[in-house]
């Protein structure tokens, strides 16, 4: 069983990533930090998330032991500079 | 009634006047955010706005929600721009009217605090030597581990 | 260059926001007064306002160079309105630019509460019970013996 | 030697005066104190000017110890509501 997840990348991380939306597939009961450790264990350009970067689960921030279902929508937000 | 908008299309500052006001009120306030021609000592060109938009929509309509207990009415009308900006065009544009001057001013100021705090935008700055770079932003509050803000090793890196 | 006016036409408001901006200012602030339906809940139907026209344009002025200071531009155009006004109607109007907010919400809200404080200006207003009776208002600083204020008779006796 | 001053009344005081322009003779190194009393001795109307109102001589907020010159304008400022 596991729970396939929809991270979205904005700004500075989708230029170095390259890909501004991705599916991932997590084993149940994730949260937000096993999402980040499964793509910053994935290595480049992944690696340079942050350990512990800002997000926003379905739209909502959030702190990284959020647990995650399927079909949540994680955005990675980078220090946001509106205004 | 609150308005609060995300959009691409050019933003109309006596619009959003034309949006609040009331008999009752007795003074209007319209902050207008600009593109400057500088930013920390370079000189810029334009910019662009990315924007997580559902969610910025949603962002700023509960700043407004929240501005207007300040205020006292929900004669509020924001509205933040995306997309390719030029010099002096409007990126952000608050309106509020109340019966009493000093609640419209502790009401936009926290507007647009708080729009520079968590509205999920981002702006790339154009410099006149032809370089563009996102501008060092503020990591929202209610995020990460514990809620404390985060040097982001991205920023460092010089992410263009 | 600061413009300051006292006059006796219609404020135009997006046309005080025209006056100022430049591209190196990040901001803009557009305050305006307008005349509401009640005051210390009684209704009100209307307002005139006296002026003594030769020192409110020095005075309003003279507020807007000391606001330009705050300000660190001289972008201030700052008109007052005299005569008689109806709801709705824009008693006065401030708008300011700059590179920063923090220098444009202080310096709009330096020029009101100066105008409050020491413009030479006064507003009778017009009650739906057919009375009219001049607002109390505040003595200006500088005044006086010693410059402290001092209730006016005048007020007590309810000259209307 | 007399000095002549003008004086204007706004608003209250204009209402209550029925004038909003008095020309007023005074003895040479007069004051607006010495001013302010001339116009209560007058008698009613004139005398609920309160003993120190604010006044602007020449356009500028004055204290009641400012001399006055011939010619002066002196203009008796009710509490003011402008905004």
């Amino acid at each position: 069983m596991s729970v396939l997840v929809r991270t979205l990348f904005f700004a500075a991380y989708r230029d170095r990533f390259g890909v501004s939306e991705l599916s991932v597939d997590l084993p149940r009961g994730s949260t937000v930090a096993d999402l980040v450790a499964e793509l910053r264990g994935r290595g480049a350009p992944f690696d340079v998330l942050p350990e512990e970067p800002a997000v926003a689960v379905n739209q909502i921030y959030s702190f990284l032991d959020e647990p995650l279902m399927k079909g949540d929508e994680v955005a990675f937000i980078p220090p946001v500079a509106g205004g | 009634m609150v308005f609060a908008e995300v959009r691409s299309d050019p933003i109309n500052a006596a619009g959003l006047l034309a949006k609040v006001g009331a008999d009752e009120d007795g003074v209007a306030l319209l902050f207008i955010g600009v593109v400057r021609d500088h930013a920390e000592g370079r000189r810029v060109e334009g910019m662009r706005y990315d924007v997580y938009a559902e969610m910025a929509t949603e962002v700023l309509h509960k700043i407004a929600l929240e501005a207007s207990e300040r205020l006292g009415t929900d004669r509020i009308a924001v509205v933040h721009r995306f997309g390719e900006l030029e010099i002096g065009d409007v990126s952000v544009g608050i309106a509020v009217s109340s019966p009493h001057r000093a609640e419209a001013y502790g009401a936009s100021r926290y507007m647009i605090e708080e729009i520079k705090r968590r509205l999920p935008v981002w702006k790339k700055e154009h410099y006149a030597d032809g370089v563009s770079e996102w501008v060092e932003g503020t990591t929202p509050p209610g995020t990460g581990l514990d809620g404390s803000t985060h040097a982001l090793p991205l920023a460092d890196e010089g992410l263009a």
